[in-house]
């Protein structure tokens, strides 16, 4: 009976591990793979990629110039986006003094609405720094208002949309006081202020654009110092051991024993006031960075020792390979992946740093523009409570901030996931 | 037990002195001295000084000076408690910063204990309900918490307080406690008040920290000695509080590393926004006003708080962990 | 390859003639101490005395076992020999085909390169021992392209060679270990060190850390490159069972030096030092019949950072006399190719396995009389 | 303590006595993850006679851990038991189905360390590092014995002396970072003995461990076993150690037992072919120096995918196609002390195979001990 075969067909055969895609790619590509099973991480990348286009084009996006004062506008409210005949339209609005409360308030003079188109000519700026234009995504051009648009039952909405505009203001039902001198002042061409307007009556919007350009890559140039001094020290620190690393392990301990914010601010205060704005960016930055490269050093300090004691980096010691070769075509290798985590999540914080400091005026100092500097116009505390969109670019930060964690924490996992 | 703390206290001193010499950098640093910018203010308001005066002026502060003896002046005093002159406000820096130091650290007291408070059972729960809903609702709220600059959430506190609670904000009294003795109903009264900024302290701390109790506390359950725990007949509850929480508190004191500047950070920030009587408004006064004597002071004092704080991390942490007390 | 080996009675090869008369590695006296560093700044606080005192020798073409138990220093031993770490103390000659005899203790960079050409290592770990972001290819290729020795068509050819010889196939030059098992791994890490035809492989318990039906195989494959490509072996265990079966000659190590060193029977049958019987009586004998314990050692192993006085086993040994206590007793030859540091080597009368027929457990008599199986294939339905 | 609906219908033998400590009934654990389902434990039936220690073999991922686990209801997430009886015969009481309690629930925990305790492979993590060791032992003696804290130290000290640690008085304040592997291993067995359990599950207990300390660690045990009359289900690849602790055997093989058998006839003639193969795969001292070890083929597959037939027969070198690699064999006896579970000795009808012939032979050379010295 020929029954019993030798096996050798049936074993050659199941024996093999299954062949799977996963087999063939190196362990960039698998990470890829897992960082794109984690969609809220996938979607705070998408998230700050539109953010950082749009700081790019900046100038583009804003509807207004961000540094033109409007003292016709000052405290102006959000502007509320009208349909007519179906299209978004801007009111015109008439500045009075309420003299019962001392402040600005507004009309809208909703039968000259004006329309806002897309691609208008407004200031001139440069597209990416390089091309000149005067071209703005959208804007309002002031034009005649059209003769038949004043229906009345456009108006008694418009008086609703005045009052309860007037309501967000300041609570005070205003409205009848107001109306008296709606003609006084009917000529102004009608502004777009999406976050409304500052004291100046500049736009708050443009601003935050304006803003985020510094605000997103003070965060990321910060990093970049702190990583290519922490990455310095610490690959140093941990390669070389015994005193250097004792030396720049007690540095660390003793930087780090300062209160952060309290010892940036301290350095700051030091920095010479009278720099243009570069300068005082570049300062900022460097400022960040004293402190922001201990973590990093500390971190990739630990990532090397461990690395060194790995058998693949005697084995390639027993190859032959030099103390460079090994560095940078296994430890560095190795350490990137760790390396992009801990950078992204420093990022956050260095944002955060940034705004505090300007938030307190030790930082970008007026005329540069960031989200710090605008919110510093919130600590009158009585002015926040009276126009609230003040505290608007302070939505930015906090987006970019939760953002990048996601972002950090979603690669974390992607890189090391049984940690 | 007694070698550590000599380890940890020596390098407390050593640190000291780094930050002192640091300090005194920064007091340096500023093109002009102190006496120049006093000068000029004097000069400002009509006034002058004679000759005399500078002179001697620059005698006590030893303008001329070599700066390690300059250093050495200044540390020597700094030592007994003399910190010098604050030039803004004419009067010994001495005589300002023991008051707000005081309320500075009571408020980050508050803070630290309301965050650990209530990070650890959230955190608990969060690593033992893991991927239920209200594990997902703590860790969002884990990513906001992080995310909002502690100065912010002062400000959106304090709207919120004086709109809906109609609270007088900005002070740590009312008006008639503000200089009265310490008493129960000023007591009452001070709680009343320090409630804003002791939560606007506490909500990134927390953040934080409920983050590093899940990821630890999954980890220890992990961990074969909690098998054994269950193995002798253990209920559930015990096992994780006696036997899990334990070992998971290790890294959240560890934690305190990191927490404490924080904490210290944003007392001084949230000060500012709410012009509370501690540290934080007149440090950012004297940083301003290069009233460089006065700030040092504060930084001087603030990073002494910091270690202290961390000397007691180290401890309590030999006190949880008797590998540590060993070591 | 098995072919050319003469097949003894008992099932052994007879190796005689592929063991050269010359020795190819002569270590003496060899010492590798790691400070001990505490306090705030780092002041020297003792040493631990990893190894301390190694001395042997390995013959062209054998396998030498280095045997103990964890912390005894025999993978520390290893490295150091291969001077992955610095020497504290002690001679290191290696007689290397090309550049002769070389004193690797005080050899430097550029010449250390050089010798790694002839000699090389198989680690534990199948896992860190292979750098995850390097495929296959690469890794086996590492040392070829550092050492300039191959390139091009040249280089694939030479790594499709290697693979093949440790029984992976060619077109696994393109993954990455990650996609592999564990015997497969070890397989790549052997595959690593055949590149550049080494001399001497030192083999730092390569088996341990694998199943035991896959540790077979590796242990197959070491045999099977040893007779294609002529390979002189120190191997690294604690598995005595592993390190009989293998090795030509074994030494065990205590706490940092070597303390017997024995053709492999001669060691099993007849040990000439108290630790190395009590070593072989703590072996559970897979036969259900022999359950008694001649031997029970008490204690535990000391630590290294601090030893005990004289002969560091005095404290556990049951022979142990006044003289022990203080005197350490030196490696010494006690008949010929026999050695030991015992003071009372000659006189004692050790156990080792009782003999080789009853020591042979029921599972190798079993399955040796049971080719067929009694019941007979069934018929298919 | 029992309700009575937890009270299983126990298996009686011909005398009426119940002479089981513990018998599982097709026990099947399953891990679900997100890459598909581990079957872990698929189908164990097996009984532990009262005061015997039955050795479970087994490479690494058979399932021989999980089976342990799963006694204590302690399969750690995501894992579960989806199917299976657990039939626990405490010394004084009546017999319990373990699995028809909550895992959570008071009669789980009083049979956790009251009357079935557990011994782990890795000594240096299975005790609490901030507690001291006597108070990890009490609080077992002070759940399950009595609630007098001074009678529980009495109690600690005695069984601490008991696994031969010295100075158990003083220990009672120890740490377990202050101790050997060796020692934590004996403090272990001292808090699993402590309430004198009718069923000690020993995970591989002296893996870890060096061969002198596992030769200690082998003695006490034993000692204590005969002591306190207890079985141990002792969990192993290690066949020295099986040979010397256990008197019954049982072979896995992912997730599957291939063999059972006592220890004697066990290693006098091996009849499954996993086991023939493993136990020539493994040298022992004084097995013929540097011959060829006899390997199993391949690894095993892929730990989601399920194969059909026998689990084995991808890797056996008698496996019948048509036959193995479509129908699964059952557990059968084989004589009236041993099963086995292979269409070598059965039957796809459960009959056994009539008379021993040469056809196991018939192939291209000889199925078993192919590669043995003459």
């Amino acid at each position: 009976m020929a029954t019993v075969s030798t096996g050798l067909p049936l074993g050659g055969v199941a024996v093999q591990k299954e062949e799977s895609a996963a087999d063939q790619v190196s362990q960039w590509t698998l990470m890829r793979w897992r960082f794109m099973q984690n969609r809220l991480s996938v979607g705070a990348l998408v998230v700050l990629i539109l953010m950082y286009l749009t700081a790019a084009v900046a100038p583009f996006l804003s509807p207004n110039d961000y540094n033109e004062l409007d003292t016709d506008h000052a405290f102006a409210a959000p502007t509320r986006i009208k349909l007519v005949h179906g299209w978004p339209s801007v009111c015109p609005l008439t500045q009075t003094l309420d003299p019962d409360h001392f402040k600005w308030v507004y009309e809208a003079d909703c039968e000259r609405a004006v329309p806002i188109r897309l691609f208008v000519h407004g200031a001139k700026h440069r597209l990416l720094g390089l091309i000149p234009t005067d071209v703005h995504l959208f804007g309002v051009v002031d034009v005649p208002p059209p003769a038949e648009a004043a229906p009345s039952a456009s108006k008694t909405a418009a008086k609703d949309s005045v009052a309860s505009l007037l309501a967000g203001l300041g609570g005070q039902n205003v409205a009848g006081a107001a109306s008296a001198q709606a003609e006084t002042k009917a000529e102004k061409p009608p502004r777009l202020f999406f976050f409304g307007a500052d004291q100046q009556g500049r736009d708050l919007f443009s601003r935050v654009l304006e803003g985020s350009r510094v605000s997103l890559t003070i965060g990321i140039v910060g990093v970049i110092f702190s990583l290519i001094i922490g990455s310095l020290l610490g690959a140093f620190s941990g390669y070389m051991g015994g005193v250097v690393d004792n030396a720049i392990q007690r540095t660390i301990e003793i930087i780090r024993a300062v209160p952060t914010l309290p010892l940036w601010a301290a350095f700051a205060a030091a920095l010479p006031r009278t720099t243009t704005v570069t300068q005082r960016y570049l300062l900022i930055t460097i400022v960040l960075s004293l402190v922001g490269w201990t973590g990093l050093a500390r971190e990739l300090r630990g990532k090397v020792l461990a690395y060194r004691a790995l058998d693949y980096i005697a084995a390639a010691r027993l190859a032959g390979s030099s103390h460079l070769r090994i560095v940078l075509s296994h430890m560095l290798p190795n350490a990137a992946s760790h390396i992009i985590v801990i950078a992204t999540l420093a990022v956050p914080y260095s944002i955060l740093g940034e705004t505090s400091l300007s938030f307190l005026g030790l930082g970008m100092l007026p005329p540069a523009v960031s989200w710090g500097v605008l919110l510093r116009d919130t600590q009158q505390i009585q002015s926040v409570l009276i126009h609230p969109w003040m505290l608007l670019p302070a939505v930015p930060v906090i987006l970019a901030v939760a953002c990048f964690f996601l972002l950090g924490d979603g690669l974390r996992d992607a890189i090391d996931p049984y940690s | 037990m007694l070698n550590f703390l000599i380890r940890r206290v020596s390098f407390m001193v050593i640190s000291m002195i780094a930050i002192s010499i640091l300090s005194f950098v920064l007091i340096e640093l500023p093109p002009g001295s102190a006496i120049e910018v006093k000068l000029q203010q004097l000069r400002q308001q009509g006034g002058d000084m004679t000759a005399e005066q500078v002179r001697g002026l620059e005698e006590r502060y030893g303008i001329h000076d070599p700066i390690q003896v300059k250093y050495w002046k200044w540390i020597s005093r700094a030592v007994k408690g003399d910190f010098g002159q604050s030039f803004q406000l004419d009067r010994p820096v001495k005589s300002l910063i023991w008051a707000r130091l005081g309320f500075s650290v009571l408020l980050s007291s508050f803070a630290l204990v309301f965050s650990w408070g209530l990070s650890i059972p959230l955190g608990v729960y969060s690593a033992t309900h893991r991927y239920t809903l209200p594990d997902y609702v703590i860790q969002v709220l884990q990513f906001v918490g992080v995310a909002i600059p502690q100065f912010l959430l002062a400000l959106l506190l304090l709207v919120l307080a004086s709109r809906a609670f109609n609270q007088e904000v900005g002070t740590l009294f009312s008006q008639q406690f503000k200089n009265a003795p310490w008493s129960l109903p000023r007591l009452l009264d001070f709680l009343r008040h320090v409630w804003i900024p002791v939560v606007v302290l506490a909500v990134g701390g927390t953040a934080g920290l409920t983050r590093i109790m899940r990821a630890n506390l999954l980890d220890v359950l992990g961990q074969q000695y909690v098998q054994t725990a269950r193995s002798k007949g253990v209920a559930e509850h015990i096992v994780i509080w006696k036997h899990a929480v334990r070992n998971a508190l290790h890294p959240l004191i560890m934690a305190l590393g990191t927490t404490l500047p924080l904490l210290i950070s944003g007392e001084v920030i949230i000060s500012i926004v709410l012009n509370l009587p501690t540290t934080g408004p007149m440090y950012l006064q004297a940083l301003l006003n290069k009233d460089m004597y006065l700030a040092v002071a504060f930084l001087l004092m603030l990073s002494l708080m910091l270690l202290i704080g961390n000397l007691l991390a180290d401890i309590l942490l030999a006190w949880v962990d008797p590998r540590v007390r060993l070591e | 390859m098995i072919d050319t080996q003469r097949t003894r009675d008992d099932g052994s090869t007879d190796r005689s003639d592929r063991i050269g008369a010359r020795n190819l590695l002569e270590v003496t006296g060899l010492k590798k101490h790691f400070p001990i560093h505490g306090g705030l700044l780092g002041r020297l606080r003792g040493y631990v005395r990893a190894v301390d005192g190694v001395d042997l020798f390995i013959r062209e073409g054998e396998t030498l076992g280095l045997v103990g138990e964890s912390g005894c220093g025999k993978s520390t031993a290893g490295r150091t020999i291969i001077r992955l770490y610095d020497v504290t103390d002690g001679e290191i000659v290696f007689h290397d085909p090309m550049l002769g005899k070389i004193h690797l203790e005080r050899a430097g960079t550029a010449e250390l390169r050089r010798v790694w050409m002839s000699m090389q290592m198989i680690f534990q770990d199948p896992f860190s021992s292979l750098d995850p972001r390097m495929s296959v290819g690469r890794i086996v290729a590492e040392p070829l392209v550092v050492n300039k020795i191959a390139r091009g068509s040249e280089l694939r050819d030479r790594v499709a060679q290697v693979l093949t010889a440790v029984g992976l196939r060619p077109e696994h030059v393109s993954r990455y270990p990650h996609a592999f098992s564990g015997g497969q791994r070890q397989r790549i890490g052997i595959a690593r060190a055949l590149a550049m035809s080494p001399k001497l492989i030192i083999c730092d318990e390569p088996v341990s850390a694998l199943d035991v039906s896959v540790q077979a195989q590796v242990l197959n494959l070491l045999e099977d490159l040893q007779n294609e490509f002529d390979l002189t072996y120190l191997f690294i265990a604690h598995d005595l069972s592993v390190v009989d079966h293998i090795s030509d000659r074994v030494a065990v190590m205590y706490v940092g030096y070597v303390v017997e060193v024995a053709p492999t029977e001669e060691l099993f049958r007849n040990p000439k030092m108290p630790y190395t019987e009590a070593l072989i009586g703590a072996i559970p004998p897979p036969n259900p019949r022999l359950r008694s314990r001649p031997v029970k050692l008490p204690g535990e192993v000391p630590s290294p950072a601090n030893p005990p006085s004289g002969c560091y086993f005095h404290p556990r040994c049951q022979y142990a006399q006044d003289v022990c206590k203080v005197e350490r007793p030196p490696l010494r030859q006690v008949s010929p190719g026999h050695y030991a540091a015992c003071h009372f080597a000659e006189t004692l009368s050790l156990r080792g396995i009782p003999t080789l027929t009853s020591a042979v457990p029921a599972v190798t008599m079993a399955t040796a009389s049971s080719v067929t199986p009694t019941p007979a294939a069934p018929a298919v339905p | 303590m029992v309700t009575t609906s937890a009270v299983a219908e126990a298996k009686v033998s011909a005398n009426g006595q119940v002479d089981n400590v513990i018998e599982l009934e097709d026990l099947h654990v399953h891990f679900h993850t997100k890459l598909g389902v581990v079957r872990a434990v698929n189908g164990v039936t097996l009984e532990i006679p009262r005061g015997k220690v039955v050795g479970v073999v087994g490479e690494s991922g058979c399932g021989k851990s999980q089976t342990a686990f799963a006694i204590m209801q302690l399969v750690p997430p995501p894992g579960r038991i989806v199917a299976g009886k657990i039939v626990l015969y405490p010394k004084n009481g009546p017999p319990v189905n373990v699995l028809r309690y909550d895992r959570n629930s008071d009669e789980m925990r009083a049979i956790r360390g009251g009357h079935v305790s557990m011994i782990f492979q890795e000594p240096m993590t299975a005790l609490n590092p901030v507690y001291p060791v006597g108070d990890q032992i009490m609080e077992a003696i002070l759940l399950h014995q009595t609630t007098d804290k001074k009678e529980a130290a009495a109690r600690a000290v005695d069984i601490l002396g008991k696994v031969g640690l010295p100075n158990p008085k003083r220990l009672l304040g120890t740490y377990p970072h202050e101790l050997s592997g060796g020692m934590r291993q004996r403090a272990m067995i001292a808090l699993a003995l402590s309430c004198t359990p009718d069923l000690l599950l020993a995970d591989e207990p002296t893996t870890a461990l060096d061969v002198t300390t596992q030769a200690q660690i082998l003695d006490v045990m034993r000692e204590l076993q005969a002591e306190i009359g207890m079985s141990i289900l002792f969990v192993t690849h290690n066949l020295g150690v099986i040979a010397q602790m256990a008197d019954e055997v049982a072979v896995m093989y992912l997730g599957q037992l291939v063999e059972r058998a006592p220890v004697e006839e066990l290693f006098d003639e091996p009849r499954h072919p996993y086991t023939r193969a493993l136990m020539r795969s493994i040298p022992h001292l004084g097995t013929p120096r540097h011959a060829r070890l006899n390997v199993i083929e391949g690894g095993l597959p892929n730990q989601y995918s399920q194969v059909p037939g026998c689990a084995f027969h991808p890797r056996c070198p008698v496996a019948q196609p048509g036959l193995c690699d479509v129908y699964q064999p059952a557990l059968r006896p084989v004589t009236p002390t041993v099963e086995v579970s292979c269409f070598l000795y059965h039957n796809l009808d459960g009959t056994p195979v009539a008379a021993p012939t040469q056809t196991a032979s018939s192939g291209t050379g000889p199925p078993l001990g192919d590669a043995l010295p003459a």
